[in-house]
């Protein structure tokens, strides 16, 4: 017992010291772990004085281990093919990048937040999940950090906090941009909603999607709901809809789920047409998916990566080159990330000298001051209304023969 | 082949003077600036796990009874710590006093949690127990998930369903299903997890050194004898259960008021786990262990953050494990790095000669 | 008391019972401390122990003796509710155990030592005492965590008692050894010890001198006498070795294939023809 | 006509619960020790088969047996260096290492495989229709059922028949008298976990068959299910396995039907809760009290 935990001690203080000496080599123009001066840190003040480039260092936060490690590894990747387009500009501005796990845990989420103030980070990009991004986000509007989450949706996250935006769509905003794209469409007669009401994300939209509905006058024959995304049995709740005579079924729900139930729709015979939300994005490249399960499918997603427009196109080259698989919304929203605040930060003057906070002061400004405008891949012309909401057009698309074709 | 156990109270008291020498040394280190960001917002969260270590020991150690749901007395403590803070916001005003007084509702959360689990226990033995106490913490998981608690004029509220949880315009929503408690007022201090800490090493120590913890470590020892005794198995079960819930729903309040939002999937069989992972390496029964083992293993993975290593983090957390495990516990590792530890003991007593 | 008990009984109905119960006559006045009727229990198809019959003297020191298998610690069980017997009935005292669980037998004032030893291995000498005198040492858990007056007095109280306890057999050194890494006889003696600190008017002792040597067994035969002269009990024990019980014994109970086939007093017991076939039977099948 | 379906899809469910239990059932019935890690020996069984039938295009049965081969391997090896040197230390040592054990597995395989959802080719496709429109049973379902009841039979022959499968009961009943009798309890164990392990790579292409989506996650909920499932039914017990396999996926699949689908997991966890106040051993377990 006690050779243990002199064993762990040792274990201990080994990695402490190490940790201290790896932040003193990420971080030498900076005291190391000095957090009493960290507010007074300033972006690239060694770049100033030669008159290159400053440089901006961005915190990014996401699980990249765990349940969600395939949404936090894209939001994680899709950056970085941004960071690296941006530094290659040789701009007036230059992004350094560190990414930290957070397992999709709120407090896991809080340590790589504070371990990102430590490194020096100017601005904080995530979290990828709404769960740990709420608890951030109170995090970094005590601290005064700008905070842009690539795909955290739910309105807690911005709610109250005028430093924190998002590049994604709003939970309520989707669920009723879904309702009226249903009336406006006259996409059926009687409509269900499966979603998952252990998920912020999808409980959102379907709080919004049923409230929207009632008011257009939408019939709702079935609302069915599931505990967790690792749930693989939708049978009961698909018999549930089928029984109500439900000839639409929207799934505000993210593509690992989703593809099970359109599968096991398939199984019972079961064909109304399907409505997903953007989390739905990413269901054709999965690896091994019968893509004829997905024919018909309609959904909102911001991107599409069989778009042809030449960003998009070399977006899509690059990040099938580095990681071999294609990239979803969330790798879509994280790059556009990138060029919001790098496009943000060349409009501030200088933006080398400033403090974090004063950062986050100018780059509100920016965001909200009503002229900034972003085009990216997951749409042209966004910009941002003060309550942090992103302002771009939902695009509709439908499956067919295995790819989007934008409706 | 005799072994003398030095069982007077000087053991606890070593315990106390690790608590508060950590505690002074750290509280020194953060005001001469030396504490990293990173670490310092891990204080909080370890004392919460160092006091959920030591009240599973009681459990797991003590009563010698595995539990696989401790998470889920930490999330009855969490979410009604969060209510009474929100509920008592005005009746006190004062933060630590308020503090104090939603750790002790979610102490009594838990203690009613563990009641309620505790009476099944009675009936049961080894995995057929662990069973339950799994099978309760995913349904406290499950039942806060739905849950809609909310405050107005007219009083407390609760619900089961977001279409029937309606509030006064001036209400607050505390607990809104899946969201969570969001909005949660940070009350948490370093010196509320130290003070904690404190208390439950007072109550887990004087317990084991009195008649009913005696009557508890009887139990785990041997049943049966302990029946011939006369020492009633059915009350110092729950007791033991009891307790070691309610230090647990403390914890969970405190770790709650550390954040401003919390959802019930975080006090998930994963966390139980992690929990019963902190007393089985710091070595059962044994406080100090569980003690030290929280608070080192809590921090582990945030240190291993520093390497540039981000997806071989959990990978090295886990091989970690398995080896402290193997060294532990394997007679021919033991010894061996027995040796090497004494070699290098030798070594260096002989280089300060 | 006893005639309110006299009233719960059914109205006799006369049946005649196969074997005659001795006690010493000293004790013959008085209620016997325990009695037996026809106790019995069936373990599936298996009769382990059928038609046990027995009443013991509140001084008597009593043995109970027979071949491997032939029920004596299930005897043991019945008596102190292990096992729930299957027919017939177990007094204490005068008092009738139906029912009854074994943490209540054993505050109604009956004691044990277990043939495997169950001692409270990882607890230190004196708490396995302590765990013993836990009925009589009564303060709750609330004193023990805050350290109330009481905690201090009761615990006093109940470590000077450990020592005297621990004195009969001379053990009051070891009192902070862990029970677990005393060596075979010291935990044998202990167990006594622990039994004895629930202040038994009936101990049981279930294989007292196994693994002794013959001058540890002598020293037990005197120490058995000793605690019953000094505590005034009864003492009922199991044991294979005969020196040890017709030493000390005064009535001895032989039992075969779970049922009585001798009672007597150490010399007719060695005198029956019935109990030298049982020995020898057995040991020309061992 | 919804209950009949509700039955089938609960018996699907079920199926797949039942033959993970067999070999955890199988694993602590023998070496007594809840090995956490069988969920995440499924998973990696799923990923052989996947990459075998998905990514060269083998044929199902050479995807099968690439997941046996490689589990079986991979379950030995495991108990080799991990369990072995455990075999005299408490069996909650043994059961941190499982975890340990499983978080290795299952961050590994995000390392090599990375996160992504892959979609499982299933091994048989399609639906036997009862009645049109209203009535089917996929054919994975009537698969895992059918493997479930020849898996059991096997284990129950096997145990009680075969030399080696005695060995092991003897091992299970008692190591120390096992092994005075000259058995060699390791070697038993070792053979216990490769058969487990075996089993669990089956278990791991039934159930992407019938559920197909494959993430180094996979296994983990399924495998506590799959413990729940044992206990449920006796754990130790063959038959227990499956029926309180099939039982859970029945409740489950009935408590989402019939009671809400939010409090679905509770209506399990409850149900399970009070079956042991009742049968403290499981349904099929055999209570055995201390002698004392």
């Amino acid at each position: 017992m006690k050779k243990f935990l002199a064993l762990l001690l040792a274990l201990a203080m080994t990695l402490a010291l190490a940790a201290c000496g790896g932040n003193d080599s990420q971080n030498d123009n900076s005291a190391p772990a000095d957090n009493t001066q960290s507010d007074a840190q300033t972006p690239g003040d060694d770049a100033q004085s030669s008159g290159e480039a400053v440089t901006i260092k961005i915190g990014g936060i996401g699980p990249i281990t765990g349940d969600l490690a395939q949404y936090g590894t894209a939001t994680q990747w899709g950056a970085q093919i941004a960071v690296d387009e941006i530094n290659a500009l040789n701009g007036p501005v230059k992004l350094e990048y560190n990414f930290q796990d957070d397992t999709g845990v709120s407090d896991t989420a809080v340590s790589a937040y504070n371990n990102l103030k430590d490194w020096g980070a100017n601005v904080i990009y995530g979290c990828t999940t709404t769960t740990p991004c709420v608890t951030v986000a109170s995090e970094t509007y005590a601290d005064r950090y700008f905070q842009l989450t690539p795909s955290a949706s739910s309105t807690d996250v911005t709610d109250g906090k005028d430093n924190v935006f998002q590049m994604c769509f709003t939970d309520p905003g989707q669920g009723t941009a879904a309702a009226n794209y249903l009336k406006d469409n006259g996409l059926g007669t009687k409509y269900a909603v499966i979603y998952n009401n252990g998920d912020q994300y999808s409980s959102g939209i379907a709080d919004a999607f049923i409230a929207k509905a009632g008011e257009l006058g939408l019939e709702i024959v079935a609302t069915q709901t599931y505990p967790e995304d690792t749930t693989t049995d939708y049978t009961v709740q698909l018999n549930a809809c089928k029984d109500a005579g439900a000839d639409l079924v929207f799934l505000p729900i993210y593509y690992t789920p989703a593809s099970l139930i359109l599968n096991q729709a398939k199984q019972m015979d079961y064909a109304p047409t399907f409505f997903g939300a953007d989390g739905m994005d990413g269901m054709l490249d999965m690896e091994g998916f019968d893509k004829s399960l997905a024919e018909g499918l309609l959904l909102m997603t911001p991107f599409n990566a069989s778009g042809t427009d030449d960003r998009t196109v070399s977006f899509v080259e690059k990040y099938q080159a580095d990681h071999g698989i294609l990239p979803n919304q969330f790798a879509a929203d994280g790059y556009d990330c990138m060029y919001a605040i790098y496009e943000a930060c060349c409009q501030i003057e200088g933006v080398g000298s400033m403090s974090n906070e004063e950062l986050c002061d100018a780059l509100i400004a920016v965001f909200t001051g009503g002229s900034f405008s972003v085009d990216g891949l997951t749409g042209s012309g966004m910009s941002w209304l003060t309550n942090g909401e992103v302002s771009k057009d939902p695009v509709v698309v439908k499956v067919e023969n295995g790819a989007y074709v934008t409706q | 082949m005799k072994k003398k156990v030095n069982k007077n109270s000087l053991n606890g008291f070593i315990n106390y003077g690790i608590v508060v020498a950590a505690y002074v040394v750290i509280r020194a280190m953060i005001g001469g600036g030396m504490v990293s960001n990173s670490l310092q917002s891990l204080l909080v969260p370890a004392c919460c796990y160092v006091v959920m270590a030591v009240s599973l020991n009681l459990t797991v150690g003590i009563l010698g009874e595995l539990s696989l749901g401790h998470a889920g007395f930490m999330s009855l403590g969490a979410f009604s710590g969060i209510v009474a803070s929100i509920m008592l916001q005005e009746a006190i005003p004062f933060i630590p006093l308020r503090l104090a007084a939603s750790m002790a509702i979610g102490a009594l959360a838990g203690a009613l949690g563990g009641a309620i689990v505790g009476v099944p226990v009675l009936r049961l033995q080894g995995d057929y127990l662990a069973i339950v106490t799994l099978a309760f913490g995913q349904i406290i998981k499950n039942i806060i998930m739905v849950l809609y608690v909310g405050v107005d004029e007219t009083g407390i509220h609760v619900a089961a369903s977001s279409d029937r949880f309606v509030l006064a315009d001036d209400g607050v929503a505390i607990i809104k299903g899946p969201m969570g408690a969001v909005g949660v007022t940070k009350l948490a201090s370093f010196t509320a997890g130290f003070i904690l800490i404190l208390v439950t090493l007072l109550v887990v120590q004087n317990l084991v050194s009195s008649r009913a913890g005696r009557a508890i470590m009887a139990l785990r020892d041997n049943r049966i004898a302990a029946e011939s005794v006369g020492i009633n198995v059915t009350k110092y079960k729950l007791m033991a259960f009891v307790i070691s819930a309610a230090l647990a729903g403390a914890a969970g309040a405190l770790f709650g008021l550390n954040y401003s939002s919390t959802v019930a999937s975080k006090f998930d069989f994963n966390t139980s786990i992690l929990v019963l992972v902190f007393v089985v390496l710091g070595g059962l029964g044994s406080i100090r262990g569980s003690m030290i083992a929280a608070a080192l293993l809590y921090v582990l993975p945030e240190l291993l953050r520093s390497f540039d290593i981000a997806e071989y983090r959990m990978l090295i957390y886990a091989i970690i494990l398995i080896l402290v495990m193997l060294v532990t516990n394997n007679p021919t590792m033991k010894t061996f790095f027995g040796s090497l530890l004494k070699k290098s003991k030798k070594k260096k007593e002989g280089a300060g000669a | 008391m006893s005639e309110q008990k006299k009233n719960n009984y059914p109205k006799p109905k006369l049946v005649p019972v196969p074997s005659t119960n001795i006690i010493p006559e000293r004790d013959v006045d008085k209620r016997p401390i325990l009695e037996c009727r026809h106790l019995g229990i069936d373990f599936g198809g298996l009769t382990a122990v059928d038609d046990f019959n027995m009443a013991i003297g509140r001084t008597e020191i009593a043995g109970l003796i027979g071949p491997n298998g032939a029920g004596k610690t299930t005897v043991f069980n019945l008596l102190t509710k292990v096992y729930q017997p299957t027919r017939g009935t177990v007094m204490i005292d005068g008092r009738d155990t139906a029912g009854k669980n074994t943490i209540q037998v054993s505050h109604m004032g009956v004691a044990r030592t277990f043939q495997n030893i169950r001692l409270f291995g990882n607890l230190t000498v004196e708490e396995n005492v302590k765990v013993g005198l836990h009925e009589h040492t009564k303060y709750n858990a609330v004193s023990g965590i805050l350290r109330l007056p009481s905690y201090w007095k009761k615990e006093r109280e109940a470590h000077e008692k450990a020592l005297e306890l621990l004195s009969i057999f001379d053990m009051q050194d070891m009192a902070d050894y862990q029970a677990g890494s005393l060596p075979y006889g010291a935990q044998r003696r202990l167990e006594i010890v622990r039994a004895l600190a629930t202040k038994p008017s009936l101990l049981l002792l279930d294989e007292p001198a196994a693994g002794m040597n013959p001058s540890e067994t002598a020293e037990l035969m005197n120490n058995i006498r000793k605690i019953r002269d000094t505590f005034q009990i009864a003492i009922m024990l199991i044991e294979h070795d005969m020196n040890l019980v017709m030493g000390v014994c005064e009535g001895i109970c032989v039992l075969n294939f779970g049922k009585i086939i001798a009672k007597g007093t150490p010399d007719d017991i060695q005198a029956n023809p019935a109990v030298i076939e049982a020995y020898l039977g057995k040991q020309k099948e061992g | 006509m919804s209950f009949l379906n509700n039955v089938i899809t609960g018996i699907s469910l079920g199926s797949i619960y039942a033959i993970i239990a067999l070999g955890y059932t199988m694993v602590y019935g023998i070496a007594k020790m809840l090995n956490f890690a069988h969920g995440d020996v499924i998973m990696v069984g799923a990923y052989m088969a996947f990459f075998a039938m998905g990514r060269f295009e083998l044929p199902a049965i050479a995807g099968v047996l690439l997941a046996v081969v490689v589990c079986t391997a991979l379950g030995i090896v495991i108990e080799r260096l991990a369990y072995k040197p455990l075999r005299q230390a408490p069996s909650l040592a043994v059961l941190i290492t499982a975890i340990g054990v499983s978080y290795f597995l299952q961050n590994g395989a995000q390392i090599l495989w990375g996160a992504a959802t892959k979609t499982f080719t299933p091994i048989v496709n399609g639906t036997l229709v009862l009645v049109p429109e209203q009535l089917s049973i996929s054919y994975v379902a009537i698969l895992s059922v059918v493997c479930c009841i020849v898996v059991m039979i096997g284990l129950t022959l096997f145990t009680t028949r075969t030399k080696m499968g005695k060995t092991m009961r003897a091992c299970s009943e008692d190591k120390a008298a096992a092994q005075l009798m000259g058995i060699n309890v390791d070697a038993t164990i070792s053979m216990t976990f490769a058969i487990g392990s075996a089993l669990a790579a089956i278990a791991g292409v039934l159930m992407c068959s019938a559920y197909p989506v494959l993430s180094p996650t996979t296994g983990s909920m399924p495998g506590i299910r799959a413990f729940t499932a044992a206990v449920f039914g006796g754990i130790g017990s063959i038959p227990g396995a499956l029926l309180g396999g099939i039982l859970l996926g029945i409740i489950e699949t009935f408590g989402k039907a019939y009671i809400s689908t939010d409090l679905s997991d509770a209506v399990v966890f409850a149900v399970l809760i009070i079956v042991l106040l009742v049968k403290p051993a499981g349904l099929m377990g055999k209570y055995v009290p201390e002698k004392v």
